[in-house]
């Protein structure tokens, strides 16, 4: 008798906080929904059909072409002002433009939380993963791949070898991003603008290339070329002269040596994502090295070095996005270049992944998975970082809507390809 | 008495099937895939299963190791590298738990030998893995990772072998636990050392024993990591440790460890965490959210597992 | 020195007051009073309850029930601090002193509001006063600077007199502290007990000390389980009577051993070999004999060294010379020793004989597993339940059952479980380290029975007491230690006295 | 451990053995490598910073340590304090100054909070603070919606890093601990309390404001150490799942060396000096452009190694952890 109230009391208490939990999460939805999770603005897409496309106003206006679902988004960089824009864009316009839900990973480290946030999202019913974690790309597509899900590349590609083993999965749909090229391109001419300006002494912030990430690996590889092609009679990286060598040696390395490249130095380089009070100190210790002019950065450089550099001559060029933060960077000096990332850089990626779910998968002509290649926009003055930044900035009227998103979903593989690659800015104002 | 010692004993499997209730509840609602969220929850607890049920009989002698999380990581990284050279899965899986072994045994050589509390060498030994993690993906990797190819161990990627690794490292140690001397006297060795002392139980020598057993938990855990993501970073298992932790306090074992330690605790608590984080997400709750309600829930069902307290001084 | 007493009016009252831990009744429906200039000695065996009522009226703990009345008020102190700033301080019998912090600091522990100045504290007033109350007490050789736990444990009781005694205190409690001192320390505490004495202030003291108490004592009050039996004037002082009312009831059956009889086998089972071992407790190249069927006493003040010869003789201490030998093998540990039929009880129980956190089934059988465990590896229930209840029925333990907490035992109960323990695995020989201490009669009894069956049996028992009538009741041979060292062995024959042993003692 | 038995040149010694040979090893190091560890004003300022929080960290984990109760939290109140500061400072456009102190007070009401769950649950504060830990981290996420908190471009903020200011937040930290632990009235109960817990509690000393007013300091501390984190690299990276207790382990090594310090002198100092050993140390690591692997395994070593020195020496005052876990109960 005792014993059973006394478990009833305990069951009581027990069910209490579950039911304070849920109750709490609802309230904590309200409050914190600035913007945050769109798995809280909207629970259930098909019961709230009808009233997102009344009540908001602009994007919604337009017929949806398919069934609404759910996307999981895999993430390893959830804080960055890119990553930001770009879920910005994702989260408050394209959800409430196609009634999606969008489930957002937390930060992931390794392929184990790859592969447990792929297994959460399939559990919700997320029909299809749009991956920006790369830990093991190959392991995720398989992963998807037989559980029927559908998996597509945003902001970014697969290698050449991955491409070739995965482009015909049925489930893979493909990827949106800058293309190796694309990639060394980018850091090419970063580097290329201050060599033009006579500029002799770089450090470079490598980020991700200590995971052959191939991405860092190609922008690192391009300021290294660009640095050879600058250093006059002789200049080598190492020895290497050649994009693919420069290129294959950081992939053996996974790092890019200091040293001179001909009458260039390279004076210091920094790798990886620790975060802590030792890497802080040890990049702070680089960018002051005496002789450092310019500081090349994968990625948030001005997060990462702006104020170690601050009230010194150090300028520093990154690849990042189109946002306040670095707009105020800019503005006030800490950073100096922009290869920008625009928040509707997913729009296709989603697209492609709308179609797949609602029965219509883009193929190229060959009958595989596409891969789009789509670049940067470039500013060097705060008033051109401005400029992008407004017509970027804008969630009511992104660089790309739901009406030309909308042609995406009956267009032909040629017709994605050109919009894809149609992304610059001159020609997108 | 009998009655609330009993319900303090089985109020962690109480919190275990109310949880298992409300994610079938919830998952209802939400219309969840409820098989393969079952399956996730399997894979998502089982390494922490085995390798806190190995820890309870570090638990039991009131002792405490904060380094299993990188232990597991070393011997995954170690077994890693043993594979990439021998192509064998089996020498993997040996590697694995001859170096798990190896390390906790010089855990309790270190602690036996230098006296120092089991706590403090573990808490060296943390540190000392990490950077030891670091140095064997320079070593036997690319630096940043050991890459284990997927096809290896794909075949080993199923529930039934890890439910059946669980089971058969969970009968072992149950049955080590209360069927043997061992287990006894390591629960005596918890409840009062120097009585123990006294009873001809030398702590050393079960201390040195129950490592061993924890490290053939963790050489297990460590072959599971690698088959449930066999790309392997600094980041593979760093948050094992923690939740080894997290799991065998939510499962009811003390932290002082004695005659109240239950084998069962760790497997309770390992798969109370994982249906608790399931429903968070089911719940659509920011991960923030989701861990501020953990902790409250970890807290109170520890709380009423420990029953009433009538000390006149603060526990230490 | 009785009139004087009578013209002194009452200065504390207690009433009715009861006490109960767990299942133990620790006191039962006290009532007593002092006079102002009394010194009012406190005597009864352990768990009498003398301690309690002292704490009690010294604020360390409160009474389940029953009152207290000082100077005419309602006495309630909160805590001990409280009780000594209104005049009632008390030196408690284990240790009450911070070990990591000064003398000074110690001496005003949980007082040291009067040394602030706004937030900061005068640590030079604090150090001037204490050495000003450390000489007022006579202990000049103590300086307040010093770290307390680099002292020995005289000069840390030194410390919490001049604790109590900066407070200058109406009623002073010395609970048992005497045992803890050398000559010197104890005139201090008896020049001190005068000294109140004369200005008309009030001392309960509690000893074990029957000498002492009668030669300070202006007044005896004896306790025995709980319950105030008798109290005796000075003039009534008598030491049959004191004892016989401390023993107390009539007692069916032989108390201690009825037989006369010291005839044991001349094979000698346990031996002590040119042992040294320094330290607190020191032993100093000793050497004795136990022999098979032998009940071997051994007796002397509390820092004698017999407890660690009983811990030596188990392999629990290491000796730095000489060596502990079980039938003439050397002892390496307690496994071995265990190994070699050889048990061990402990002098604290609570702390070194019990898990107290467990069931009483793990206690018995924790010591028994490699007899009952199949082929030493399995524990099955059945055998383990079997072996508990077995030791839980002969020793007639009152428990609900074997899975109740050690902790919700009475002392003597406890004391059941641990020979349980050991007589359980069959123990050939017996270590003893104060068996009876803080065990009522009745079970004191069952257990001085139990040995002199075992004797009977052929089994060997060394016993270690502070309690003289136990081993003159009990042993065969008596060996009285001093400092480290074998003073004098008494055979059963010779009949000793408790004086005849102290002599050796002292 | 007896300070008066030692003359004044031993204790003079024993102070500064460890820091000199300690500062010798570094620049032995960097003559060897050819590297000046103290070149620019930058430098000064790594290397101060780094003694800031680190001895900061110690103090705060010493404190509550040294009673035996381990704290896991307080990496999670040095995120959290952070983020409401750094949050309320951008919303009020505050100073620096403001931050820091919105970052104390909160620490402080962090530290209450935990110390509060502590003496309320009666929880063995181990558990407590892993469950504190989960709670903070999981309020910082939220109060940033996981994204963290940036002011890189906020000068008022950034500008707080320079030598002046560390230096003046380590004398200040450094003389307020040295007065509320040394003198005044809960720095000696605290004292008593550490190490003769029961005792001083039947003596009348109130365990549970002393605890929680430990819990108060070490929130406050680990608040600037939050703060000094924060203006230095003007960003705050969320932690999830114990993500933040990382920091804490940076304390252990100037723990234990300010613990054998505290025997020839003060125990702060001793904690100044182990931050500063500490912080050279890093600053050698960055100037040699040390992988973290080997950093990590040299600064490992040096912890086992210290450890075993430690205890050789057998005198291991500091480690009143082992009271913590009952195992370390070797009285026998």
């Amino acid at each position: 008798m005792k014993k059973k109230l006394a478990t009833k009391v305990l069951s009581l208490i027990l069910t209490g906080i579950m039911m304070a939990s849920v109750t709490a999460c609802g309230s904590g939805a309200d409050s914190s929904s600035a913007g945050s999770s769109a798995t809280q603005t909207v629970a259930d897409p098909a019961s709230d059909a009808g009233t997102a496309e009344s009540t908001d106003a602009a994007p919604a206006e337009a017929a949806v072409p398919g069934e609404p679902f759910k996307i999981g988004v895999l993430v390893s960089d959830a804080t960055s002002a890119e990553a930001l824009g770009r879920r910005h864009y994702l989260e408050d316009y394209i959800a409430k433009a196609y009634n999606m839900v969008f489930v957002y990973s937390d930060e992931l480290g390794d392929s184990a939380g790859e592969k447990a946030a792929i297994e959460t999202m399939i559990t919700n019913n997320c029909k299809a993963i749009l991956s920006e974690s790369s830990f093991d790309r190959p392991a995720q597509i398989e992963q998807c791949e037989a559980a029927g899900v559908y998996y597509a590349v945003g902001s970014g590609a697969l290698d050449a070898e991955q491409y070739e083993t995965y482009k015909g999965y049925t489930y893979y749909v493909g990827s949106v991003g800058p293309s190796d090229a694309t990639e060394f391109e980018t850091g090419y001419q970063m580097a290329k603008y201050y060599l033009d300006q006579g500029v002799r002494n770089f450090a470079i912030f490598g980020g991700a290339t200590v995971y052959r990430n191939s991405m860092h690996v190609n922008r690192v590889a391009g300021m290294l070329k660009a640095m050879v092609d600058a250093g006059g009679e002789g200049a080598s990286y190492q020895g290497m002269t050649d994009p693919g060598a420069i290129i294959g040696q950081l992939m053996a390395d996974g790092e890019a040596k200091t040293g001179a490249i001909g009458d260039v130095t390279l004076s210091g380089y920094l790798g990886g994502y620790d975060m802590d009070d030792a890497w802080f100190a040890k990049g702070a210790e680089m960018v002051q090295a005496p002789g450092v002019e310019v500081l090349l950065a994968v990625g948030s450089g001005s997060d990462f070095f702006g104020t170690a550099t601050n009230g010194t001559d150090v300028k520093i060029a990154s690849v990042d996005a189109y946002a306040q933060d670095y707009y105020e960077a800019m503005a006030n000096g800490s950073l100096d270049y922009l290869a920008g990332k625009f928040s509707a850089y997913d729009g296709p990626v989603f697209m492609a992944l709308y179609r797949a779910v609602n029965g219509n998968p883009l193929r190229d002509p060959e009958g595989n998975a596409p891969a789009f290649d789509i670049g940067y926009w470039i500013s060097t003055s705060a008033e051109g970082c401005k400029e992008m930044l407004d017509l970027d900035g804008d969630i009511d009227h992104p660089v790309w809507t739901m009406e030309e998103l909308n042609a995406l979903y009956d267009a032909d593989y040629a017709a994605f390809e050109a919009f894809v690659g149609d992304y610059a800015f001159d020609r997108i104002r | 008495m009998k009655v609330k010692n009993l319900l303090l004993n089985i109020a962690p499997l109480i919190g275990l099937l109310i949880l298992i209730a409300g994610y079938f509840v919830i998952g209802r609602i939400n219309d969840i895939n409820v098989a393969y969220g079952l399956k996730t929850i399997v894979n998502q607890s089982v390494v922490v299963a085995v390798v806190a049920t190995g820890a309870v009989f570090i638990y039991t002698l009131g002792a405490f190791d904060i380094s299993l999380g990188a232990s597991t990581a070393v011997s995954a990284l170690m077994a890693g590298i043993v594979y990439l050279k021998t192509e064998s899965v089996g020498l993997m899986f040996l590697t694995a738990v001859c170096v798990a072994v190896l390390v906790s045994l010089l855990n309790s050589v270190l602690a036996g030998v230098f006296h120092l509390p089991v706590f403090v060498t573990t808490i060296a030994m943390l540190s000392v893995l990490n950077a030891l993690a670091l140095l064997l993906l320079n070593l036997g990797g690319t630096g940043s990772e050991i890459k284990v190819p997927q096809a290896a161990v794909k075949s080993l990627d199923t529930l039934w072998f890890k439910l059946l690794v669980l089971g058969a490292y969970f009968l072992f140690c149950f049955f080590l636990f209360d069927f043997t001397p061992i287990g006894r006297r390591q629960k005596f060795l918890g409840g009062n050392p120097l009585c123990a002392k006294l009873t001809g139980i030398s702590l050393n020598r079960y201390s040195v024993i129950a490592f061993v057993i924890c490290g053939l938990g963790v050489g297990l855990g460590a072959f599971l990591s690698i088959v449930y993501a066999p790309t392997l970073t600094r980041n593979t298992a760093s948050s094992v440790g923690m939740d080894v932790i997290i799991a065998i306090v939510f499962g009811g074992m003390p932290v002082s460890g004695g005659a109240r330690s239950r084998i069962y605790a760790a497997v309770i608590g390992a798969f109370s965490m994982s249906f608790l984080s399931q429903i968070m997400v089911m719940l659509n709750l920011n991960s923030g959210v989701g861990q501020m309600v953990k902790a409250a829930i970890f807290l109170l069902v520890v709380f009423i597992a420990a029953g009433e307290r009538k000390m006149k001084t603060l526990p230490r | 020195m009785g009139e004087m007493k009578q013209a002194r009016p009452t200065v504390l009252e207690v009433h009715h007051m009861i006490k109960t831990y767990g299942s133990t009744k620790a006191l039962r429906d006290v009532s007593l009073s002092i006079r102002e200039g009394e010194v009012r000695g406190l005597i009864g065996e352990n768990g009498s309850g003398k301690s309690t009522v002292a704490s009690i009226i010294a604020g360390m703990q409160k009474a389940d029930s029953g009152s207290m009345t000082y100077r005419g008020k309602e006495w309630n102190p909160k805590t001990m601090i409280d009780a000594l700033e209104h005049g009632i301080g008390m030196i408690v019998q284990e240790s009450g002193t911070v070990p990591g912090i000064s003398v000074a600091e110690n001496i005003f522990l949980a007082d040291v509001d009067r040394f602030r100045k706004g937030p900061v504290m005068n640590r030079r007033k604090m150090m001037e006063e204490a050495r000003r109350i450390l000489d007022d007490i006579g202990a000049e050789d103590l300086r307040a600077e010093m770290l307390t736990g680099a002292l020995d444990i005289q000069s840390r009781k030194l410390i919490e007199i001049a604790r109590v005694m900066r407070q200058d205190p109406q009623i002073l409690v010395v609970d048992e502290t005497t045992t803890a001192l050398s000559h010197r320390g104890r005139e201090i505490i008896y020049r001190i007990m005068r000294k109140m004495r004369e200005e008309g202030k009030s001392v309960f003291f509690i000893s074990h000390d029957m000498e002492e108490i009668m030669k300070e004592c202006d007044a005896l009050t004896v306790l025995r389980d709980g319950e105030i039996i008798r109290t005796f004037d000075r003039d009534e002082f008598e030491e049959e009577e004191i004892k016989r009312c401390m023993i107390g009831r009539e007692l069916k059956g032989d108390y201690y051993r009825s037989d006369d009889d010291s005839q044991f086998d001349p094979e000698v089972v346990l031996e002590a070999r040119h042992v040294t071992v320094p330290g607190g407790e020191p032993l100093r190249d000793f050497s004795i004999q136990l022999h098979k069927g032998e009940i071997l006493g051994i007796g002397g003040l509390s820092q004698c060294g017999m407890h660690t010869l009983g811990k030596v003789l188990f392999g629990a201490i290491k000796p730095v010379d000489g060596s502990a030998l079980i039938r003439g093998e050397q002892v390496k540990n307690e496994a071995d020793a265990m190994k070699k039929n050889v048990g061990y009880v402990s002098k604290d129980r609570d702390s070194e004989s019990l898990v107290l956190q467990a069931p009483i089934g793990d206690n018995i059988a924790a010591g028994g597993l490699d007899r009952f465990a199949l082929g030493h590896i399995l524990v099955t229930p059945g055998a383990e339940k079997a072996y508990v209840n077995a030791q839980i029925e002969s020793l007639e333990v009152k428990c609900q059952s074997r899975k109740q907490y050690v902790s919700a035992l009475s002392g003597g109960n406890k004391q059941k479980v641990v020979f349980g323990k050991w007589i359980g695995r069959g123990s050939e020989i017996l270590i003893l380290d104060c068996p009876t201490r803080g065990i009522d009669i009745g079970v004191k009894q069952a257990m001085y029975q139990l040995m002199a069956a075992m004797k009977r049996e052929g089994k060997s028992i060394l016993i270690i007491s502070e309690e003289m009538a136990e081993l003159i009741g009990m042993a065969d041979r008596i060996a009285v230690l001093k400092e480290g060292r074998l003073e004098k062995v008494f055979r059963r024959e010779e009949h000793p006295q408790e004086a005849d042993l102290i002599r050796y003692m002292i | 451990m007896n300070r008066g038995r030692l003359s004044l040149g031993k204790r003079i010694f024993g102070t500064l053995a460890i820091p000199l040979f300690a500062f010798g090893i570094i620049f032995l190091v960097c003559a060897v490598r050819g590297v000046v560890l103290f070149e620019t004003t930058r430098n000064w300022m790594a290397f101060f910073r780094a003694t800031a929080s680190v001895m900061l960290t110690t103090f705060a984990l010493s404190i509550n340590l040294n009673s035996g109760r381990f704290d896991f939290s307080i990496g999670s109140v040095a995120l959290l304090s952070s983020v409401i500061s750094s949050t309320l400072a951008l919303w009020l456009d505050l100073p620096a100054g403001g931050m820091l102190l919105i970052c104390i007070l909160s620490g402080a009401v962090l530290g209450c909070i935990s110390g509060g769950i502590y003496v309320i649950s009666k929880l063995p504060p181990i558990i407590v603070s892993l469950g504190v830990t989960l709670l903070f981290e999981g309020a910082a996420f939220v109060l940033t919606d996981g994204y963290g908190v940036s002011f890189v471009t906020k000068a008022k903020l950034t500008g707080f890093p320079g030598v002046r200011n560390y230096l003046l937040v380590i004398l200040v930290a450094l003389a307020i601990m040295i007065l509320i632990f040394d003198h005044t009235k809960f720095g000696y109960e605290y004292k008593a309390l550490l190490s003769g817990q029961s005792v001083s509690v039947n003596m009348g000393i109130r365990e549970i404001p002393n605890a929680i007013a430990c819990y108060m300091i070490a929130g406050s501390l680990m608040g600037v150490v939050g703060f000094l984190s924060a203006t230095n690299t003007g960003t705050i990276q969320m932690a999830l799942n114990f993500g933040s207790i990382g920091v804490m382990f940076t304390a252990f090594l100037p723990m234990f060396i300010g613990g054998f310090i505290g025997r020839f002198s003060n125990d702060k100092l001793g904690y100044l000096l182990g931050g500063m050993i500490a912080a050279g140390i890093s600053l050698m690591y960055a100037k040699l452009q040390m992988d973290s692997s080997v950093q990590q395994i040299v600064t490992a070593l040096i912890l086992v190694v210290f450890l075993i020195y430690l205890n050789n020496e057998n005198k291991l005052v500091e480690l009143r952890m082992l009271k913590a876990r009952k195992t370390a109960k070797h009285r026998g």
